[in-house]
């Protein structure tokens, strides 16, 4: 979502070792627009959505900025409000416009598409601010950036929560 | 550091050697536009943490919190908002959260609206609105006793101060509004039977009011005088156990009042400190709670005893009774400091504490006292309420 | 205004010497109503509004939670908003409606019955959070109460901040 | 202590004389009702610091702060609310500020209402709202180049992005809106002549409109490919002196485009880093700015050259150019770090800045790069852009 300061609720917590911090102090995630944009999508290999492992390699938790599928997510993480890497939490509605970034899943050596779906209609969760931005372009480049508000299409427009949806696995280059 | 290393090497060869034997299928596509529910009823363990947000009261909020876990995680089941100061009441019976706010047309200009909301747990999602005429409602600090049903939950009452006062009755069926019921100079509604409601009144006696099954009145009488507003005032929010509800008062004591489907009726005082205690007082905002064992629960600040001011600072430690014997059974000394608590479902419930310092909420064990885990970082600004999950 | 957390803003920013400021943790304030309440007012002598010494005797500043004319108030002090301890800052609207409270001035030794208009339609203000509490009573006596949202009889309930008006001498009991 | 001992004992010893000779008059009764106004023109000293709430999107606003002043209560001269991520214009030729933002009857639900609200600069109260159609207006990060003025002040220019390009242009006489341009490939809107506006393209060029005295389009023309948008992006935020504007680059160039109401023209680039100084680039969210002296100012981070993802996270120098002589002039060092800064007018011009680190902002000599002063504590939650008063 909407780019903004590095775990600012951490930061408030400990505001000591500011130095050693200031490089994520701020940073903003990249990624290409799903829907509206002019700009053509990044290739897609869709993986099969039925009959898929029972148990699917994946490392780490969904709640740390550091999980890998959050390598372009930009805002509160959706699993710390109610909802999962890949739900919304109750009571919101999920934007079907949004940006997407390519991650590298370490557990199987894949690079994934991830659609990073906002929800909207309540007020900021607030929780677990996470912010990654390689890749982020100025809004000039709508289809890469994350300093605008995504929730766009849904009935309202206030930001909750975002989410990161595997979509597919990448074509290598 | 050293373990971590290794790891990631164990990690890595085990990855190479699948890779080289074959690779594993990969992760499926997921489907977009899940939204989460949540259960009909919420477990005892979670609470509900209203976060007035002072310093944004344009975006007050409650959360749903389930206080088991360990992280933010798997705390946070979701939230609802709760606009400029509301109120709200959990109604178990019909799955459902009613929640008072007020919004203009313009966030803090423009036409004013007051409305009922109406949530259902299992979504935490709006099924209903009823507006609320006359720009009366109750708007201030969270409160316990702003809200109530009625008549097999069918009615919801909603207390008004514009300074005046009186009792919106809503027809939660319909979602139309009854009647309005004039308490001039008494406020609250506290329940007392199905058809009956009591309000406090600022020259020390209580109101009941009874009504038909239309919600017309039928009858009001208020109580002999029990207090002095001025002098021996006591808090408007009881801890409740069966029909009494016991009501604290700024200088230690403890005021039941019996709430029995007839007038309400006070009863005769007790104290809740003892020798060398002279010195302690209830506080807070969220001051006090009751739990399914029949123990009442108050916080207590050790230096608010006869200081004019004092009521609202909150405590250092919560006090549990047995009102029956009127006998303190523990004493829970908190971390830092209360502001607000609640008291959770069944027969080893949970406390959960406001900690102002730091604006987290803190919960303890109600039967040992002990100390359980702060939770706190789940957007929060000013937690100034929490309720347990009915 | 509302009751509220004690100078929350300074206590975020050190967190240290708590103990110490426990007792000012969360106070409100009391007064009576000056209005609606069906509570009479407390007795007022009407100083003379004109012709009033050129350089009447006040200490302190009306930026500090301390000021002598805030010992009922409660709220943010609009002379940290843009007003000052009798104006409301620009584009808000004084409620009508207020509550009262007795403060002794220290510089001529007299007491004098304060007004505490709130300022409304804008957002809290957020600034100089003031919470002196005496004589404050729960909401069933609402002349004597600060925990509710004064701004009524005002176009819009959105509380700003907190004024204290000289309004007359109180009489001698 | 000992010497506000002394300082009471004597005040109470000329309280105590005064009262024994002759008691004074007592203070007068004060009016009530006194709503304080502003100068129609800010002096250079004052600043507007965009809160945008971050955690509070629908409780963003702009505090108008006087800089010169030691206190929070001489600092603080007003606000005014700017909904969910809006956008505002300073226009000191109508007295007015321009404020885009956006509201739903619910606070956060309910019908959506995007809206030019317009407020005078000595009441800062609203003075004319339009309604904007097809919820489009930019809704983003606070940016300086959402909103502008055309036509002699008549016309304000608004940049739409959902996610579709286009501007709209509102008669800010009549109060109405007067057409609406498509910009397809092409974001924000750049002063480019008082009849033309130019906005910046996903393909590395530049758009020029250029509009009849209706508001029509009568022209329009791109110029040439002059950065490439993933390899050789530059910021969208430039700094402006007269007719050319200094777009940074995220690889630490900048890039001069002459605005000279004819299309605009990109010149020849040059760097800002110099030997030894090749980790350094360009960073922050309001990351320039121009004085009345016709320098330019970038905001550097020492770490974020050829770094992806750096480029929005503030610097700890501030970097000030005569662009003429394409020559650095003064290194701002800054006491923490900073995230966006505006620099004010005048011949002595002072630079305010936000510190992300604890949320406040720091005011510095915009000549010898002193620190001035810390500003906090006058509500603020996250300033995440400044403008100078205009």
């Amino acid at each position: 979502m909407m780019a903004l300061i590095d775990r600012l609720l951490e930061k408030r917590a400990r505001s000591a070792a500011q130095h050693a911090s200031r490089r994520g102090l701020l940073k903003t995630l990249g990624g290409a627009l799903v829907g509206a944009s002019a700009v053509p999508l990044l290739p897609v290999a869709r993986a099969d959505g039925h009959g898929g492992p029972a148990h699917p390699q994946e490392q780490g938790s969904d709640t740390d900025c550091d999980y890998w599928r959050y390598c372009a997510i930009d805002g509160f993480l959706c699993s710390c409000c109610g909802g999962s890497a890949n739900t919304c939490p109750p009571g919101t509605e999920m934007s079907p416009v949004t940006w997407i970034g390519t991650c590298h899943n370490p557990a199987d050596n894949r690079n994934y598409v991830i659609s990073y779906n906002d929800c909207c209609g309540k007020p900021s969760c607030g929780a677990c601010l996470c912010q990654r931005d390689e890749g982020d372009r100025p809004p000039y480049r709508p289809d890469k950036t994350n300093d605008i508000n995504w929730c766009l299409g849904t009935s309202s427009a206030s930001y909750h929560c975002s989410t990161a949806v595997v979509v597919g696995v990448a074509f290598e280059e | 550091m050293l373990r971590k290393s290794l790891l990631l090497a164990v990690l890595v060869g085990i990855c190479g050697q699948v890779a080289a034997a074959e690779p594993p299928p990969p992760l499926p596509v997921e489907p977009t536009g899940v939204i989460e529910t949540l259960p009909d009823r919420y477990p005892a363990e979670w609470f509900l943490v209203h976060d007035a947000a002072f310093f944004h009261m344009s975006d007050g909020k409650v959360y749903v919190i389930d206080t088991s876990k360990d992280t933010v995680g798997e705390q946070v089941q979701g939230m609802f908002p709760v606009n400029l100061m509301g109120s709200y009441l959990q109604v178990p019976s019909r799955g459902e959260i009613m929640s008072v706010e007020t919004f203009h047309t313009r966030g803090t200009r423009g036409d004013r609206f007051d409305v009922l909301t109406i949530w259902d747990n299992a979504n935490l999602a709006v099924v209903a609105e009823v507006q609320l005429p006359g720009s009366k409602r109750f708007m201030g600090m969270p409160q316990r006793v702003a809200l109530r049903t009625m008549n097999n939950d069918r009615w919801l009452a909603i207390f008004n101060l514009s300074p005046s006062t009186s009792v919106t009755l809503v027809d939660l069926e319909t979602r139309s509004i009854v009647n309005e019921i004039p308490t001039p100079g008494c406020s609250f509604v506290y329940g007392n039977g199905d058809m009956t409601f009591s309000s406090v009144c600022a020259d020390g006696r209580m109101l009941t009011v009874v009504l038909d099954e239309n919600g017309a009145e039928q009858s009001r009488g208020f109580s002999d005088v029990f207090f002095d507003s001025d002098d021996t005032p006591i808090f408007e929010r009881p801890a409740q156990v069966g029909d009494m509800a016991y009501f604290p008062a700024f200088d230690g004591r403890v005021q039941p009042v019996a709430m029995g489907a007839s007038a309400a009726m006070p009863m005769a005082s007790w104290s809740l400190i003892g020798e060398g205690e002279e010195s302690w007082a209830p506080s807070g905002i969220g001051l006090d709670g009751e739990d399914d064992l029949g123990r009442i629960y108050f916080l207590m600040n050790p230096e608010a005893n006869g200081v004019d001011g004092m009521h609202n600072a909150g405590g250092a430690e919560i006090w549990v009774y047995d009102p029956e014997a009127r006998r303190r059974v523990l004493r829970i000394p908190l971390q830092e400091w209360g502001l607000s608590f609640a008291v959770g479902r069944g027969e080893e419930p949970k406390v959960l504490v406001t900690n102002p310092v730091d604006m987290s909420v803190e919960l303890y064990d109600g039967l040992t006292g002990d100390f359980i885990r702060k939770i706190t970082g789940f957007g929060q600004e000013t937690p100034l309420m929490i309720m347990s999950a009915q």
